[in-house]
């Protein structure tokens, strides 16, 4: 695969705000978050690293309105958001090829985009691809295509390099991080793996009890080396166990 | 019930106060009987039309003069009577039509050679009307019950056919594949995989079925019966009882509800873990 | 002005479409339609809706559609003159040989039909009711089949059925019309038509025509016959039988006095039980129409 | 299709030497053959006990009697002219009767609102049957070439609205709800989920529709009608031709046949995603 | 999550041998596998890498005999094989709670390791959740506790960790280990995590341009630690790059 290019074309997306405040969630009596309250700032870009269960999946949801909830949820200023959310499965429509899925709700100038994003997950030549035609890593990222190719205001993203290899995964974390430093937008990235939830963000929120645990600042220039999260790894390892 | 996208984007609300939890028992209720208003306005207006005059009685009576036939019939025990006779008929013709139709419909949709060797006869047998059988039903089985169910079964059994075919053949075949990887035996799939995967079909088919069995006696009943609600229907055509014939089309369409809201119930029952429910 | 024809197949109204003697009216601003129809009920039916504006039918079906409120009124009649018409038969071999070895048998007939008021008459005669015998409402086509496999004793049917049950599957006549009175044809229109002098003026026409048509087809028996075959599809043996029993072919206005049967016939349909009311049979439920084809110079037309 | 687990276990070949490719076109062909079987076989059984004297000719006439009405039929251009005027009846009560019900289907699939209005309406109409309405339509249609149509066009609503309702409610949710983040237009959820997902319900609608139309010929075609395949039948029933009225159902049976034929093509055309295809 | 206990149970398993050779693949006019030659030894532990889209899936599929293949493929020794999948998907009947669903096709006397496995899996009290109503975690490990309930003689898994927490997949890895222990079936693991790789099979190989690009054995015992794998991680990490 080779390096990804970066994704360009109008910056139209700028970060919102997301103010959590005695927010609960609860499946029936199953309550997975219980008075959670939380800041992000515009453009910030925040992990989510948890417990398989604990609730992650259940947090994003309800950022992209999808959950229905108790308590303060406040999302931008007022003006529409433009929100996209990669699901943690792929949910791509199988009966559309990979660049019919990317281009999906894209308004029609912007259509061009949908190419262009799927040359950068490493998919060029495989337009066509009908969804069952495709690995589970190549869905993953078309998914991946499809969300970026947005350039929303607020990109949740759930696990969104679990189904690749470390070469390919270490091509999307360069492409992620150049599109977000390019577009700004306000980022929630949901991941299992340390060293890429301290790579791409500013921020990594521990998640356990229908609360965020531990909330982690990650002050270093972008991009980052392995190398330079080495430390503040191993501290967040001793936190989790 | 899936909802369309609203608006390209939405305006979120600033603050989503006390959001609503997502069941709402209460609103489905209050839904429900909001399904009844189309019916009911027909009939107001239908009386409407009657009393102001704008409609001629002599062609289609007022909602009052047929429910003045129906309590009629009814006190006279001979409304039960057909309706009872009618029921048993179709009822008889559902089990065992949509019972061949659930059976060829698996075996079809689960074997390649049958479907290969079936189909193609089923699918030409489907187009053959009722009416045109009649003297053929009346040369196999004469003119008692057997064949009117014969009809029913008939005409019921292509909807379920039909409809569990699709039902099996629109199993995510992932799943086929899961079930013969993990060695389940014949019995387990069926039960396990392919039943459950084809049942949103197959009610689909019962739906169709429970309606289309008092369309099929109507013709089973227009021949050597003396009871039941189609031969009502078609004596009341030959006697010129506008009301009466008014009145089995009203008992047709309550037919159509009830068979809905079994069937409703049923896919309530049996799909419990349908996301959609 | 339009003018819908509803008819069945082998009646006076058949020949003269068959002559296609109407068409010529075209260009006197009547245009006829013809509309064939399977039986006398639905023809009515229409006629009722105000869809058909004339139809021929047997004695039966009129009697229910004024018992059912049509506003229907008798403009003609057809005088039948054979009592061999119409008839009860029973499978050769059958061990019924007179009336009253109906009793407790299963009998095929068209529920509403004039066979239907037939088989009162014919019970009647050998003091039996229809309480004594097992009904079976069979149409004629379903109830061929019933007859050919047993499923009933006995049959109710009419021409041309009768005669092609006859000689096509060993039937046996058990008791025609003799001795207990003819069912006729009639003609009918909705009220409408008279209080239309357009659609009244084209109805008299048509009643003109079909008297016409009658003679016409007196005279030309064979022609007939073979037309019949060809359209109905019917063979030559069974019209060669049945054609003959029409003769005279005929048509005249309808009088106060024909009413008499129709009305006997709805006491008879009382007592058994089907009609749900009497029939205000009177004045307001016919007319009579001067002499048909004299009446025709008299129309203004050429 | 799918195909049934075959046993517990299964013993792998030793040596699986140059493998089968999955898609076999030969094979496929190969089968479609047997597909005829049945029907043959009967034929063949039907001509040997007529010819054998088993059959009473008079009830069932000889496949070979069949044929020879046929061809005097189609000599005198008779059963083209039926064929033709009843081909369009039913072609324009299908577009009629098959697109509202596409649209109601996807209309009450989509909004719940429209889905409490109408469906309950829609399932109570469903089991009138259209020969109880005959009073009606000619009422409101007269007897022309109108009521006729709309026999049809009620007749073939059904199947491919229950079909295609059934199909937008199995549209996997998680989809939907990715099409709403997505902020999909309406017309771009219409075209993107809804209907290629409830595509493959909708063409059992269409398939149950095509073969259902000629159902309702028979009986639009017997009131005022002196033409169409539905005529013939009914006219040869009066007058006993039977070798006409098994032609006519020979008739049908075919009709069944490329209805059957047709859809299957539409969705080899339309369904190019389909894994199980 | 607590420690998972053994799976424990009569000892079914036998692993069988696997030979392929010259085995090829393709998809229409695209070659997956091309002429692999590969020996696996009865009960042997292996992993398989490489890039996303390079083929993985559809060896292991060619494996379970689900994908149709040209040349040499011998598993076994002519005994009937009991061979389970677990696949990249989680496949899971949505109609069945995850008791039934991890109980499939198992024979009726077997069925108390159901229970057991989903208790191993960390999901005791879930039984009767739909998978609608699990998180995507749960969902794999529900697949999981499937796979290892039926004590196969050829265990074939698609990345069956991949949607886990760090936490919770060492728990995994745990259980597989000890399993594997115990049974000794043949086992082909596929990842995109080299530590996995190493610390649970025995030999580890790189698939790529539809080959065996490279076959190293890890000879250590069972069960290691993290650093115990450290240096041949790094080595395999050279090997990739
Ligand atoms: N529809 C539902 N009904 C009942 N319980 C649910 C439902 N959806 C999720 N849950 C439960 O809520 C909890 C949180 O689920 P969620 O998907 O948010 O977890 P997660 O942190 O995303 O886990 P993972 O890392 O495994 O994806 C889980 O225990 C799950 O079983
Ligand atoms: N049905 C199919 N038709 C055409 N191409 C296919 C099909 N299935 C898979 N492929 C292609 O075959 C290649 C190998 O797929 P495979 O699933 O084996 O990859 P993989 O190594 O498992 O990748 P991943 O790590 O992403 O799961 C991919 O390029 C994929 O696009
Ligand atoms: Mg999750
Ligand atoms: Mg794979």
């Amino acid at each position: 695969m080779s390096a990804a290019p970066v994704l360009t074309g109008p910056l139209t997306a700028t970060g919102v705000p997301i103010e959590l405040r005695d927010l609960s969630a609860a499946y029936g009596e199953r309550v997975i978050l219980q008075d959670l309250t939380l800041s992000i700032a515009a453009g910030e870009r925040v992990a989510l690293v948890g417990a398989s269960g604990g609730g992650k999946t259940t947090l994003l949801r309800a950022l992209a309105g999808l959950t229905s909830t108790q308590g303060t949820l406040r999302i931008g200023t007022g003006a529409p958001v433009r929100t996209r959310v990669m699901f943690q499965e792929d949910r791509l429509l199988p009966w559309l090829g990979a660049l019919d899925n990317v281009a999906l709700g894209l308004p029609r100038p912007d259509r061009f985009r949908a190419a262009r994003a799927l040359r950068d997950v490493g998919l060029a030549g495989r337009e066509r691809a009908y969804p069952h035609e495709l690995s589970g890593g190549q869905r993953q990222r078309v998914a991946l295509a499809r969300a970026l190719a947005h350039r929303p205001d607020l990109l949740l993203l759930d696990e969104p390099f679990g189904a690749l290899d470390a070469l390919t995964r270490a091509d999307m974390h360069a492409l992620l991080d150049t599109l977000l430093t390019d577009t700004g937008a306000t980022t929630l990235l949901i991941t299992h793996d340390l060293e890429e939830a301290l790579k791409l963000t500013d921020r990594v929120l521990l998640l356990a009890d229908g609360q965020i645990r531990e909330d982690l600042t990650v002050a270093l220039p972008h991009p980052r080396r392995r190398t330079d999260v080495e430390d503040l790894r191993a501290h967040l390892e001793r936190l989790l166990h | 019930m899936t909802v369309g996208a609203r608006s390209r984007e939405r305006a979120r609300p600033e603050v989503q106060a006390a959001g609503t939890p997502s069941r709402r028992p209460g609103r489905a209720w209050q839904g429900e009987w909001i399904r009844w208003l189309v019916p009911l306005l027909v009939v107001l207006g239908w009386q409407l039309a009657a009393s102001t005059g704008l409609l001629n009685p002599r062609v289609l009576p007022a909602p009052s003069a047929v429910i003045t036939a129906a309590w009629e019939l009814a006190r006279s025990g001979e409304l039960g009577r057909h309706f009872l006779i009618s029921l048993q008929r179709a009822g008889l013709g559902i089990l065992i039509g949509g019972g061949l139709g659930f059976t060829f419909g698996i075996l079809t949709g689960t074997f390649r050679a049958a479907n290969l060797l079936l189909d193609t006869t089923f699918q030409m047998i489907r187009t053959i009307p009722n009416l045109a059988l009649i003297p053929l039903v009346i040369l196999w089985f004469g003119i008692g019950e057997s064949g009117k169910v014969f009809l029913i079964a008939l005409a019921t059994f292509f909807p379920v056919y039909l409809n569990t075919l699709h039902g099996v053949t629109g199993i995510d075949p992932r799943l086929t594949e899961m079930a013969r990887v993990y060695g389940l035996s014949p019995l387990d799939t069926f039960r396990r995989v392919t039943l459950p995967g084809a049942l949103p079909g197959v009610l689909v088919g019962v739906r169709y079925a429970l309606g289309i069995s008092w369309l099929a006696l109507v013709v089973s009943e227009s021949f050597g019966a003396s009871s039941g609600i189609g031969f009502l229907a078609m004596d009341a055509r030959e006697f010129f009882r506008t009301d009466v014939i008014v009145l089995a089309i009203v008992i047709y369409a309550l037919i159509g509800k009830a068979a809905d809201a079994l069937v409703r119930t049923l896919e309530r029952r049996l799909l419990p873990w349908q996301v959609s429910a | 002005v339009t003018f819908t024809i509803g008819y069945q197949k082998g009646g006076i109204p058949n020949i003269l479409k068959a002559r296609g003697t109407l068409d010529r009216y075209a260009a006197q601003g009547i245009d006829f339609r013809w509309v064939l129809f399977t039986a006398g009920p639905p023809l009515l039916e229409a006629a009722n809706a105000g869809a058909v504006d004339f139809g021929s039918v047997g004695n039966a079906p009129g009697v229910f559609a004024l018992a059912g409120g049509a506003d229907l009124k008798y403009v003609g009649v057809t005088v039948n003159n054979s009592d061999t018409t119409e008839a009860v038969i029973v499978p050769k071999n059958s061990g019924i040989q007179k009336v009253s070895d109906l009793k407790g048998k299963r009998i095929g007939v068209a529920r509403g039909s004039s066979a239907h008021a037939f088989l009162y008459s014919v019970l009647r005669s050998a003091g039996l009711t229809f309480k004594d015998v097992t009904v079976v409402p069979l149409l004629p086509p379903d109830a061929r089949p019933a007859f050919e496999n047993g499923s009933i004793d006995a049959w109710v049917i009419w021409d041309p059925f009768l005669t092609t049950a006859l000689q096509g599957s060993g039937g046996r006549v058990l008791r025609d019309h003799t001795g207990l009175g003819r069912g006729d044809n009639y003609h009918l229109v909705p009220g409408s038509v008279l209080q239309n002098p357009e659609k009244k003026r084209a109805l008299q026409v048509l009643l003109a025509e079909l008297e016409s048509a009658a003679n016409w087809a007196n005279v030309n028996r064979q022609t007939v016959i073979n037309q019949f075959s060809d359209e109905l599809g019917i063979p030559k043996s069974v019209l060669a039988v049945t054609v003959p029993k029409s003769v005279p072919f005929n048509i005249r206005p309808f009088r106060t006095s024909d009413l008499k049967p129709l009305q006997t016939l709805a006491v008879a349909f009382r007592e058994a039980g089907v009609l749900p009311r009497d029939v205000p049979f009177g004045p307001q439920t016919y007319v009579t129409l001067p002499a048909f084809r004299a009446a025709l110079p008299t129309l203004g037309l050429k």
